[in-house]
């Protein structure tokens, strides 16, 4: 039953919100969200002492097709609860000085966000796995739509109809498993035990995989995603790319892996070379990038690109890394927004080659933000190096020449993050910065909670590597 | 003159093959006609050939259930006419015509 | 291994506190840097030197004989492989901490006054402090792992202090410039972990020494092994082809210069060799070349040295090429002499950089050494310093370098007569173009601007006494060495003797030179090193020679001033075709076929719905008719079939 | 008389009426003409023991529905002159097209095979009680909804004809 509360806090809050006026609805969300991450902590401890039983949850719903209302975690989902309710509460503060359009909606919107990224991961059966993850691209898509930046209609157009087409896919895959299983059901336990013959999964494999690699997204289906996270709200662009992302990189290890193995295997050399181009094609183009946000759009397709090549190398080391990888990934990456969210709104601009000589003005920030930045090109003891060393080993396991290529992101990592930073933060003062006012306190907090963490996890990686761990036996077993 | 009807099934083919002829003429109406309420009469007229044959195999299969289906459709019918009639008074009145083809502004 | 764990158990505690000080000394001046001012020297320096107390307590109860190996706690685990985060102390290890917190301590005490009117003064104490506590996490490590925490670590710290004046974009390009070379090399390293974790079982010193012990001499594994080892040795300690980062690294404040990029993190590929002395004598083809790369380094970087005439470019040149001559060292399988060469190194050189930054400090920020001169005179402590670090550095007895060159050379004679061929030029060309530099700076008369004359003086006490003390050093460190032919110990191989013995056995032992020859190769050194001095007083002193301006330079001396024009070579080989890659991605594959396939879909789409669009007519005849014959056509499809 | 007489005579009389409100040229005409046919079909009702239905039948189609149409002719003014005319071509099509689907709708009935006759049915089948009970217990909530759309049909049809106001 902890899995409904999970789902109905968001729900409620979001329902509630929207009646309230100004910055009673940004408090409200953000009280709603701490809840909600109490609530997230609690079921930790639960899920640590007993498992996942807990959380499991069934209904009827639809007689036929039977559909089930089934909600329950394992390890793996759990994380990516724990990563989405841990991310939301700072994604809410670090708006907290800023004037927002229609605040009510806005927030109602997240909080709706928040509710159908928890039923993504929290949900056991296809078809309401499905919803959910429909679901999670209205609020996203309004979010987009309504507070983006001048270019935001042609934009969001393009990534809704993208991620709605790979969607689409996923249900025909859907469709024809819940008519070929023996049982007619959608139900994820029917599906992992029972094997569609590996003819049909070799094409099965590319319908589910469509969805997933739009959202991740893999290389050559990533175009949407620079141009969307330049063009969404920063608090949009945190949420897409912090957690919206690990929808994909999820379904891979819970849905497409255990369902269609045969086809996993068949197609894992394909796929893997295309992630590690992807890796590569990602960094070279992000070290030319002018604009911050696009750069570190192009960042984040280099590092998803890992985390799928490490999926794919489907060994013990490269799917714990994967799972690392992606909660770090969430943290450093809505952490980098952040940073470049503060830098627009006090210089009015993100071109790399105005902006320069931060560091002079303001040290608290800077200092703030190389740590977000060192977290992101993997040093060791902040939480990027934990996901990657057990990423490039399992692609190293799986060939060895991938590994050098796929290796060459911590090079080139290197150069665009250092590269970034040089030319934004150091240098001369820019004449096209007058002054860069001190961080506000929500800022300052939001960004030492995050440089914590990223530091915190580092150092102490065990517990997020033994949550996802037995599940993790199950699904190579 | 010979009894068509000696059988029942023999009875059942002369209604379908009255019913078609009679659904066909409807048809033939609705094509050939410009006048949007000879239109409607003429789909009346294929309404009733349906029934036609609802009541004709209700009566062969020996279950009233056809003919309760034909009650339900008098209604929709009645109650299509009259919203019908009504479109078709308030188009004459802004347009002046009823004439199909002046209809034509629902056009890409 | 148990039993000297609970033997040695009373030594955890100081071993814990090492790393921990400087750590703390962080911590504490990065969060209350601004209101502790000029305390926060204090207070880093202070910590250092709790650090070197700790080390010889250690020192003390380690000795010769014991080991201290534990595990912190179990840091990265998964599918029955821990790793863990782990200590190591043991004779190698003490040697390092000594010299690194010793010569770390009276580094920051220099800073002090050094630094003391930079505004940065706090931040460069606690990045000091950092870089401080990730080398000694780098010396501490139990395993490859906790080595390249610190590995990484110390990377970082260099970044930041190489580009510690911020606001010179060039100061920048050499901080971001060393960090990605350093990246290549950690990417050698990185795999080398994956093959050692995936073939050996485990990335502590200990499994992979006893699998590498029972591997075949040579194979294949270990050969690749050890040369991805050494990638990332050459990253770290400025070999070639990944030397060009460390003269740019000059950038950064002296003592940077001189703790980092001289004492202490450069030298870290040879540590890193040595404590993998098994792995590398497993595979001699990875010590040819080692050999070989390391004489090219040398040799090459020597020759550059010539013709700098930036005081820090010089010292930096010499540096590349003495950490060549400590890797060819390590090439012919002589790991002893390459760390002593290590520790006498880190003395001198040290107290060059630190003699080069008071020499700056004198002359007002000035480095070009052709505006210098005669400043002898106005710094004596300096320039007596200076000149011994200079005699240490170019082999002249009985100063420190002599006798760790000595052996390198008597090594290199023993292996390889063209090694020890290459290596004696080297060594000749480096006595030349140091006592070049100690002729242009401290001897002749000044050539400076008036006002820089008037503002000559001698450094202040904080400075000079961390220059007295490692001179004292150079003069005497190399006594722990003493050749076969002075003493019967030698003190310092005996005692790393328990590091190095395992792999020992797995040589033939070949005959040390005789005692005759021993003299003879030491006498070659000395007249060789005084020949090449005597050359530059020649040059320098007698002719009174000066280097020319940079315009005037032609033909080969062009070539090497230019450092070879390998900076530009690299752009042009690398750096260039990256930038012509990325946007050529951008534009051609993102923009112009990705966005291609996609818009495409959307076009196809736009087109039909226009074309569809027409059979909208609105003449609703037309509609029941394409009604009635849709009705045909479906009963007769439905007939036919 | 012989019900296959009737029959003929019943048919004959649709068809032709039925024809007739086709081609009719007024369009009173082809409105009196639909009352024929209605009153035939009325008449086939009667013979298939449909009389509840044939009741009905007249009072709906002939009684109220013919007779809305009638007094919208007669509202509209519509007569031979006002009417408007296809061309030649269209009628031609109109006509071969309506035949050809009269043919496939023949052929494709001829295809299927009619289910095995039950036995005869009761002529008691269409009577009020029987189809009323069948109304009220199997078809309760439809007949319950077919008020609401007569509402709604209702007020649809008087809010559509009333005038607008400008």
């Amino acid at each position: 039953m902890l899995s409904l509360e999970l789902l109905f806090i968001p729900l409620f809050a979001s329902l509630l919100i929207l009646f309230a006026k100004g910055k009673a609805a940004r408090a409200l969300a953000l009280v709603f969200t701490l809840i909600q991450l109490l609530v997230t902590g609690y079921a930790y401890t639960i899920f640590k002492a007993n498992g996942g039983a807990a959380f499991e949850f069934t209904q009827a719903w639809v007689k036929s097709p039977v559909i089930n209302i089934h909600f329950g975690v394992d390890g793996i989902s759990l994380l990516m609860v724990m990563l989405t309710n841990l991310l939301l509460p700072l994604i809410v503060l670090s708006g907290f000085n800023r004037e927002t359009k229609r605040p009510h909606i806005f927030y109602a919107l997240m909080l709706f966000m928040q509710f159908a990224l928890n039923g993504v991961f929290l949900s056991m059966d296809a078809f309401v796995y499905y919803i959910f993850w429909e679901l999670a691209l209205i609020p996203i898509y309004f979010i987009a739509f309504n507070w983006g930046d001048e270019n935001r209609g042609k934009v969001t157009i393009k990534f809704f109809i993208y991620t709605l087409v790979g969607s689409l896919l996923m249900l025909f895959g859907f469709v024809f498993l819940y008519l070929s299983s023996p049982q007619h059901s959608l139900d994820w336990n029917t599906l992992t035990q029972f094997k569609t013959c590996s003819c049909n999964q070799t094409w099965l494999f590319w319908l589910l995989f469509a969805a997933f690699a739009i959202k991740i997204p893999i290389f050559p289906f990533h175009t949407w995603q620079p141009d969307t996270y330049k063009s969404a709200p920063t608090q949009g662009t945190m949420l897409l790319s912090g957690i919206m992302l690990k929808m994909g990189t999820y379904s891979l290890i819970k849905w497409l892996l255990p369902i269609v193995p045969d086809g996993f295997k068949e197609w894992q050399a394909v796929v893997i070379t295309l992630s590690v181009i992807g890796i590569v094609y990602a960094s070279i183009i992000a070290i030319m990038q002018t604009d911050l946000k696009r750069l570190f759009a192009y960042s984040s397709i280099a590092h998803v690109g890992l985390i799928a090549a490490g999926v794919f190398s489907f060994t013990q080391q490269g799917l714990q890394g994967s799972l690392a990888q992606m909660f770090a990934h969430g943290i450093n990456v809505v952490g980098l927004f952040f940073c470049a969210d503060i830098i627009l709104s006090r210089t009015g601009t993100l071109q790399i080659s105005n902006l320069g000589g931060i560091r002079n003005q303001n040290r608290l920030f800077s200092s703030l933000f190389l740590i977000v930045v060192l977290g992101s090109v993997a040093l060791p003891l902040t939480n990027g190096f934990i996901g990657e060393f057990l990423l490039l080993y399992g692609v190293f396991e799986y060939n060895t020449w991938l590994s050098v290529f796929a290796g060459l992101t911590i090079i080139l990592g290197a150069v665009y993050m250092l590269r970034m930073f040089q030319n934004v933060m150091s240098g001369p003062d820019s004449e096209h910065i007058s002054s860069f006012p001190p961080l506000h306190w929500n800022e300052k907090l939001v960004l030492i909670l995050i440089g914590g963490l990223i530091i915190l996890t580092g150092v102490f990686p065990a517990p997020i590597l033994e949550l996802t761990q037995p599940a993790i036996d199950n699904l190579l077993k | 003159m010979t009894n068509l009807l000696q059988t029942p099934e023999a009875t059942q083919n002369w209604y379908l093959l009255l019913s078609t002829v009679l659904f066909s003429i409807g048809v033939i109406g609705v094509l050939f006609r410009r006048n949007a309420l000879i239109i409607l009469m003429c789909v009346e007229l294929m309404l009733n050939a349906v029934n036609l044959l609802l009541v004709s195999i209700s009566a062969y299969s020996g279950n009233v259930d056809g003919q309760v289906f034909v009650f339900f459709i008098m209604v929709v019918a009645a109650a299509e006419v009259a919203v019908g009639l009504a479109l078709m008074v308030s188009i004459y009145r802004s347009i002046g015509s009823i004439d199909i083809n002046v209809l034509n502004k629902l056009k890409w | 291994m148990e039993q000297t764990i609970s033997a040695l158990s009373a030594m955890i505690a100081p071993a814990l506190l090492i790393p921990a000080l400087p750590l703390l000394g962080f911590i504490l001046i990065s969060l209350f840097g601004k209101k502790l001012g000029h305390l926060s020297g204090w207070i880093g320096s202070l910590m250092i030197l709790g650090s070197f107390v700790s080390s010889l307590v250690l020192f003390n109860g380690i000795g010769s004989e014991g080991k201290l190996n534990f595990d912190l706690y179990e840091w990265i685990k998964f599918a029955g492989t821990s790793l863990s985060f782990g200590f190591l102390v043991d004779q190698l290890t003490l040697v390092m901490l000594l010299f690194i917190t010793g010569i770390g301590f009276f580094i920051h005490l220099y800073s002090i006054g050094y630094m003391h009117d930079d505004e940065g003064f706090a931040r460069f104490f606690s990045y000091l402090n950092l870089f401080v506590f990730f080398m000694l996490l780098l010396v501490m490590g139990n395993s490859y792992l906790v080595m390249f925490i610190g590995w990484e670590g110390v990377g970082l710290c260099s970044y930041l202090l190489i580009g510690f004046w911020h606001k010179n974009p060039a100061y920048n390009d050499a901080a971001k410039k060393a960090f990605v070379m350093n990246r290549i090399g950690d990417l050698g390293f990185l795999l080398a972990m994956f093959l050692l974790l995936f073939y050996f079982g485990g990335l502590d010193f200990d499994t992979v020494n006893n699998a590498a012990m029972s591997m075949e001499k040579g194979s294949g594994l270990l050969i690749l092994t050890t040369l991805l080892l050494f990638v990332g040795a050459s990253g770290k300690s400025a070999q070639l082809p990944l030397y060009t980062w460390l003269p740019d690294a000059m950038a950064g404040p002296t003592p940077v210069s001189a703790l980092i990029h001289a004492a202490t993190m450069v030298t870290a590929g040879i540590y890193m060799v040595s404590r993998s002395n098994i792995l590398f004598i497993q595979a001699p083809p990875t010590l040819d070349v080692i050999l070989w790369i390391g004489i090219a380094t040398s040799v090459f970087a020597a020759v550059i040295g010539i013709k700098q005439n930036d005081i820090k470019k010089i010292l930096a040149y010499s540096t590349v090429s003495q950490l060549g001559m400590m890797f060819a060292a390590l090439g012919l399988g002589a790991f002893e002499s390459g760390m002593f060469h290590v520790v006498t190194h880190a003395f001198f050189k040290a107290l060059l950089f630190l003699g080069a930054g008071s020499v700056i400090h004198a002359m007002g920020g000035e480095q070009d050494i052709r505006k210098m001169g005669g400043l002898l005179k106005f710094t004596k402590i300096t320039g007596f310093t200076f000149l011994i670090g200079s005699l240490a550095i170019s082999g002249i007895p009985p100063f420190a370098g002599f006798f760790s060159k000595d052996e390198i050379l008597a090594n290199a004679f023993e292996g390889n007569k063209v090694a020890w061929i290459l290596l004696s030029l080297s060594s000749m060309v480096t006595a030349f173009y140091m006592f070049r530099l100690v002729f242009l700076t401290f001897f002749g008369s000044f050539r400076g601007t008036e006002e820089q004359r008037h503002h000559l003086h001698e450094s202040p006490i904080t400075i000079t006494l961390p220059l007295m003390v490692l001179a004292v050093l150079s003069v005497i460190g190399g006594f722990i060495g003493l050749p076969a032919v002075f003493s019967d110990t030698h003190t310092f191989r005996s005692f790393l003797n328990p590091v190095f013995e395992q792999g020992h056995t797995l040589v033939a032992e070949h005959a040390h030179p005789s005692h005759a020859t021993e003299w003879m190769l030491m006498g070659i050194a000395t007249i060789a090193a005084f020949v090449s001095i005597g050359f530059a007083w020649t040059m320098y002193m007698k002719n009174k020679t000066l280097p020319e301006p940079d315009e005037q330079l032609s033909g080969f001396s062009k070539v090497v001033a230019n450092k070879f024009y390998v900076d530009e070579l690299y752009d042009k080989l690398i750096v260039n075709p990256i930038k012509v890659l990325s946007d050529l991605f951008l534009v051609l594959f993102d923009k112009l076929i990705i966005d291609l396939i996609v818009n495409l879909s959307a076009i196809l789409v736009d087109v039909t719905g226009r074309t569809y669009r027409l059979i909208q007519t609105g003449n609703t005849g037309f509609y029941v008719f394409a009604m009635v014959i849709s009705m045909v056509l479906f009963l007769l499809f439905q007939i036919v079939l | 008389m012989d019900s296959s007489l009737i029959f003929y005579l019943l048919s004959a009389l649709s068809v032709v009426s039925a024809l007739f409100v086709v081609f009719s040229r007024s369009p009173i005409y082809s409105v009196l003409s639909l009352i024929v046919c209605f009153f035939s079909i009325a008449g086939h009702y009667v013979m298939l023991n449909a009389q509840f239905l044939a009741i009905i039948h007249i009072i709906v189609y002939a009684g109220a529905i013919m007779v809305l149409m009638l007094f919208t002719v007669m509202l509209l003014n519509l007569n031979k002159t006002t009417e408007p005319h296809k061309t030649n071509m269209t009628k031609i099509a109109a006509v071969i097209s309506g035949g050809l689907l009269m043919l496939t709708l023949l052929a494709s009935i001829r295809a299927e095979k009619l289910a095995a006759y039950q036995s005869p049915a009761p002529s008691e089948l269409g009577y009020v009680q029987h189809v009323g009970l069948k109304l009220f217990q199997d078809f309760l909530l439809p007949f319950e909804i077919s008020s609401i759309l007569f509402v709604s049909a209702m007020i649809a049809a008087v809010v559509l004809a009333k005038k607008e106001k400008h």
